[in-house]
């Protein structure tokens, strides 16, 4: 098993994905002959020709109306969006056309075949406009996946699962990750199925809740609590929408208490479903209240990047919190 | 790696000169005049007398079903209703140039494509009933047809959203090697959003077999395309695309059959899209719920009635011989009684059952749909009266 | 005082807006000389000119784009989006720009005079195109101010209230109540100040919270209560953004009890954020979970939405079921 | 209520004859040759002694900061940068046919302009090192400039989005009575976003006296513009909405002066919008993030140093016997201290107060982000060594 990056991960599983099934057609800005700007997509143009790997103009909304009648018709796209904070003039085709192209044909027509892939999220010095973690934002709307790996190894797995999901998937990936992130990967084909959270670290005293680049921060405040002899459960939530609530109150249920880290402001942040779902379906288990370690509800700042980050120090500190409710 | 040189041939001056408008002066190809008269250097497209008939029909019936369906809108028997009243021909003399394999991604107004494809009456009124023999399972507003096996994509109501989805479909269509391409229909008002401009940028630079028409009627709603563009139309902007493009009469069905077949064939031989703008006029209101009283004039609309496509090719038709007046009258009969038949039969006919509220959302119903799906079926059950529609099947 | 409808209420104080500041302009699809598909602008072109109340071409992402340069230099934009489920392809505009206009800028410049008016919401056999409740979108977006209205009187003071607000504005309109709500409405000019909610009937045993059209539909299931003796605390949010939680939570330290009812599907609705917080705040004063009685996470359906409204019944089921906690 | 009539002169044809690209071959404005020679039949623009040094200058400091930078970025003393060097007269030569009170509403390779307008190398260091003398405060990366005296829009970095905020800006100015007009610059790329379309018509229609100036300077990143459109260019584009158009050699500060200044007067007199497409080449990298080798061959890049637009004027300076070879020295060598001297200080200004994080979100701080920064303010407190950016005044 080779050691890879999550951008080599993910080459992999298009590589793989374009190889087991001649219909997936990859594209985007910038993702032809050059392999895109993080390089996600490097090679893929040599090896599988510029009618599968191709160049589009400089067009979001172009690339994801194209995208859908792409998948309407029966291929299998997988578009990039460059970055995560330009999807927005993107969101009508995603909002009204993508998620609801199923539901108002009775089933006739879908995009189910559809997988966008854009980078997310901070830590990179990149501002507002090449930081943003726009999650939230997705998950409500119904008609659309939403994943979110957190190393190579899901990476490969779970693109792999997003691209012959029968539904359309917004792969998020963790962009402060690509380079950072090693782990072993396998060669072969394998997919991990959406849907369903990890329970990455087993533990009683409470539930610590992250999905992309926030999990190993978490997991690095459960290190910090460890020394104190407190033993938090760590939950990669994996897929945001549909999201494993179960899992969740399962976890909660034994623990008591629920802790939730994201990048993206706090305020209607992906966190405020999970804790509102969960207040509910776990209330009379709950010690203490479900409490969020997010941004804050500014716009991704520049200078101030490391004071805005929910970092293992801030987590930490809600989480000693918590236990002495 | 090409040395490239994006200046490539372009000529030289010296002078400051810019370009005005009015540069450009787009002819329209017209076969037919207002009177129905062949224009004496005009050729007659190859039309057999069957497909003639055929598209006559499809626009006779596209006015009577649009007659019956206002009126059933004011008799509050549906919610909504949207006519091509004054459009048939753009929509069915294009249609008519098409292979039934070409798939149609149309904007609301081109039911006619439809009927020509041969969508029967019962199914254009399970749809505008809602009722649940509708594919699309009453889920839209009336008028939002969809049928995958006449190829004609279900309708959204988002304006110029199917024009880059026509560029991407029309794609897969070349990539599966199909000898088949997609017509993508929009209004001009429609062609002021920003997908318009994606979608045939896209077509023109990913070489996508896709013919682009847009019906110029000259409103959109209360809009006039005066306050809409400030170009030569929408065909001037084809040529900026680099896009193959032809204006038409698009109250002419010959020149609009004509054009399309022209452009079904360069779309096909050479995988690039061509742009038809057909300039037409919405003789109806723009949908039940407008009233053009407040925009434009009588007087107006009565000089576009002196156009009508309908009566335009009838004469074409009578002179040629292939038609009578008899037959007219036997065939509005018939279709009238038909239509009246399926609407009430559709009237009839149940919504669909509560179980189906969540489906199709994912292409299997996920935990928390089942969830809200078992919580709505359980409230139903406790107020059947207050959701009648529903409740009956439940019980 | 005279009764008017919501549309005349609005109408009536785009004008005030209009003549008391000359540089307000009202712009959209067919706002000019038709006065809108809805009305609401009637009789401003004709009485302000063409120059401050005109159609634009149809194309929300330039309304918008529009909008924010001309708030940029200093009029006052009113902005009409015909319908909030067409609002899509101006999100970039609005998340990317709107938004992040001052705090880029470091404050230099601003779209803080903007106002942007689109109608919402169903109960109109619109189906899932003309129905749409996008407010949890926008929620999520630091730097926007949102606004609801629930009657004649609230829509004109708060829509003077938003126009003169220093900040950009998502206004949006019930639809459902454009003519169907009637109500007394001076004529003379009053703003009423964003942010606040109102607690529109006092009450001890519960708190019942929603905005817009649905709070007529709390209001008849606390009416169903009082039937059964139980009183209800009913508020009404106004602002969603920024939202008043302080108000919120002294009713909830009051009543114990939480329901948030709102149109818009569950999963992500602006109800997730309510309830976080509140299940925080008033942690050791729920008697039982915060509870959200809301839109099913379907696309907004045309032959049932009947059954997919979260009506009275629902509203009073849950009501009951907190009761019996 | 007029009689409209959409089809206004419509010519008519009977000829089935679709208009195929090509129909536009737009020529290109030029006065300088590639020496630095003028076309014999050229005319030069009126420009004095002083604005050409003014132009001169602004272009040769503009290289300067741009090579400054690329090093500074290489050193890691910034995290990013954007080089205009080989586009010095496209946005330079632009810029100086305008008036103080124009608004500039630029992408962001058109630090040019500003220089020209008096940004000074210690304004630039203060937005490029994100210090607290930033007058963006520090909240933007590298090179998004924004300075509300010089009448210079703060850049944003979504592509294509001041598109259609300059037609709404000259509005706004024309609405004000201002003498004033709005330039917005945007490349060839960022010409195929939906914003670019809906912009333009806007402009077009609501009749706003903008410059919309493209650079089409062959690449975006690193799509060659062959990827990005079919058309001729951005330029034939221009006249498909009905706005005035001009092509020129984006190398040659001549020809851009000249077509801007009559753009502007055009576009003062009439309130419309003019579009300028300058012909133009991106010698440097997309940005530091970028490395072109993998995407253009080092011989194309040779063919377009051979066009280089300050050697290009330096020779008609010297010419005319406005420059000499020692006072270019010599301004190059004050410069370069000049920057280096403000790169220095700037480096040491420190960031803005943590208290500044949750400011211009909106006018004034709301409860929520008056709470979040509370909390932040004493979660920094207590571990004082993991900030120590902010730590210190807290202390
Ligand atoms: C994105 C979007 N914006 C606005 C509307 C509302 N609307 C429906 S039809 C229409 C006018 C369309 O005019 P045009 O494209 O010319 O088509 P026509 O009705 O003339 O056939 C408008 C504004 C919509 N459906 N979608
Ligand atoms: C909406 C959006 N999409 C993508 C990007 C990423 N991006 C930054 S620059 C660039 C290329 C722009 O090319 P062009 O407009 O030709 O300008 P040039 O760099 O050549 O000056 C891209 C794709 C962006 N900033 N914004
Ligand atoms: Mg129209
Ligand atoms: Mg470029």
């Amino acid at each position: 098993m080779a050691k890879l990056n999550l951008l080599q991960a993910i080459n992999q599983a298009l590589i793989t994905a374009m190889t087991t099934n001649e219909k997936v057609v990859v594209f985007g800005e910038d993702v032809g002959h050059f392999g895109g700007v993080f390089r996600a997509t490097s090679h893929l143009q040599e090896k599988f020709g510029k009618a599968r790997c191709f160049n589009t103009p400089l067009t979001e909304q172009g690339i994801i109306g194209f995208a859908n009648g792409l998948a309407a018709q029966g291929s299998v796209p997988v578009a990039e969006i460059q970055f995560g904070d330009y999807i927005f003039p993107a969101f009508d085709q995603i909002v009204n056309e993508t998620a609801k192209f199923r539901y108002r044909s009775g089933g006739q027509f879908s995009c189910g075949t559809l997988t966008i892939r854009t980078p997310y999220g901070g830590g990179i010095a990149g501002g507002h406009y090449h930081s943003q973690s726009p999650e939230a934002f997705f998950s409500h709307i119904p008609g659309l996946k939403v994943v979110v790996p957190r190393d190579p190894y899901q990476a490969k797995g779970l693109l792999l699962g997003a691209i012959r999901d029968a539904n359309p998937v917004l792969f998020l990936e963790p962009k402060r990750l690509y380079r950072a992130s090693v782990c072993e990967v396998p060669e072969e084909d394998y997919a991990i199925p959406l849907g369903k959270a990890e329970v990455i670290q087993q533990g009683t005293d409470i539930t610590l809740l992250a999905w992309g680049a926030q999990v190993e921060i978490v997991q690095r405040a459960a290190d910090m609590a460890l020394e104190d002899g407190v033993s938090c459960e760590v939950i990669d939530l994996r897929s945001i929408l549909p999201w494993d609530a179960q899992c969740v109150a399962d976890s909660v249920m034994k623990t008591g208490r629920l802790l939730i880290n994201h990048e993206a402001p706090i305020t209607s942040g992906f966190g405020s479903e999970i804790a509102a779902r969960i207040q509910e379906q776990c209330f009379l288990y709950l010690e203490a209240p479900v409490t969020r370690v997010c941004g804050l509800d500014t716009p991704y700042p520049l200078a101030h990047e490391k004071e805005y980050m929910p970092d293992e120090f801030k987590t930490y500190e809600a989480l000693k919190r918590l236990l002495n409710y | 790696m090409n040395d490239r040189n994006h200046l490539g041939n372009v000529a030289l001056t010296h002078d400051v000169r810019i370009i005005e408008n009015g540069l450009l002066d787009i002819p329209m190809l017209a076969i037919l005049d207002h009177e129905g008269q062949l224009y004496p250097d005009a050729i007659e497209p190859e039309l057999s007398k069957e497909q003639a008939l055929k598209m006559y029909h499809a626009m006779v019936y596209t006015r009577m079903l649009d007659e019956r369906m206002v009126a059933a809108q004011r008799q509050g028997r549906i919610s909504f209703y949207l006519a091509c009243t004054g459009e048939e021909a753009a929509v069915v003399g294009s249609a008519a140039a098409l292979s039934d394999n070409d798939m149609i991604m149309s904007q609301y107004r081109e039911q006619g494509a439809l009927v020509y494809r041969g969508y029967t009456s019962a199914q254009f009124m399970n749809q505008m009933f809602s009722n649940r023999l509708d594919p699309n399972k009453g889920r839209q507003m009336p008028i939002h047809y969809g049928d995958k096996a006449l190829n004609f994509m279900t309708i959204s109501s988002p304006l110029g959203t199917q024009i880059p989805q026509a560029a991407g479909y029309a794609y897969g269509q070349k990539l599966a090697g199909q000898e088949a391409l997609t017509i993508c229909y929009f209004g001009e008002g429609a062609a002021s959003e920003g997908d318009f401009h994606a979608g045939l940028n896209m077509a023109a630079v990913l070489n996508c077999p896709v013919i682009f028409l847009c019906r110029n009627n000259g409103y959109a709603i209360s809009t006039p395309a005066e306050e809409q563009f400030a170009g030569d139309g929408i065909a001037s902007r084809g040529i900026g695309y680099g896009v193959r493009t032809i204006r038409v009469d698009g109250n002419d069905p010959l020149a609009v059959f004509s054009a399309t077949v022209k452009a079904r064939e360069l779309a096909l031989s050479l995988s690039q899209p061509v742009l038809i703008e057909a300039m037409t006029y919405r003789l109806a209101a723009h949908s039940t719920s407008d009233d053009p009283s407040g925009y434009r004039s009588k007087n107006e609309e009565e000089k576009w009635r002196l156009k009508d496509p309908i009566a335009r090719f009838k004469t074409w038709l009578l002179n040629k011989g292939w038609l009578s007046n008899t037959h007219t009258d036997d065939y509005t009969k018939q279709v009238r009684s038909e239509i009246l038949q399926a609407l009430k039969e559709a009237e009839k006919v149940a919504i669909n059952p509560i179980d189906d509220i969540v489906e199709d959302v994912y292409d299997s119903v996920p935990w928390h749909l089942q969830e809200q799906r078992e919580a709505l079926i359980a409230h139903i059950k406790q107020y059947p009266k207050r959701y009648p529609k529903t409740a009956g099947e439940n019980n």
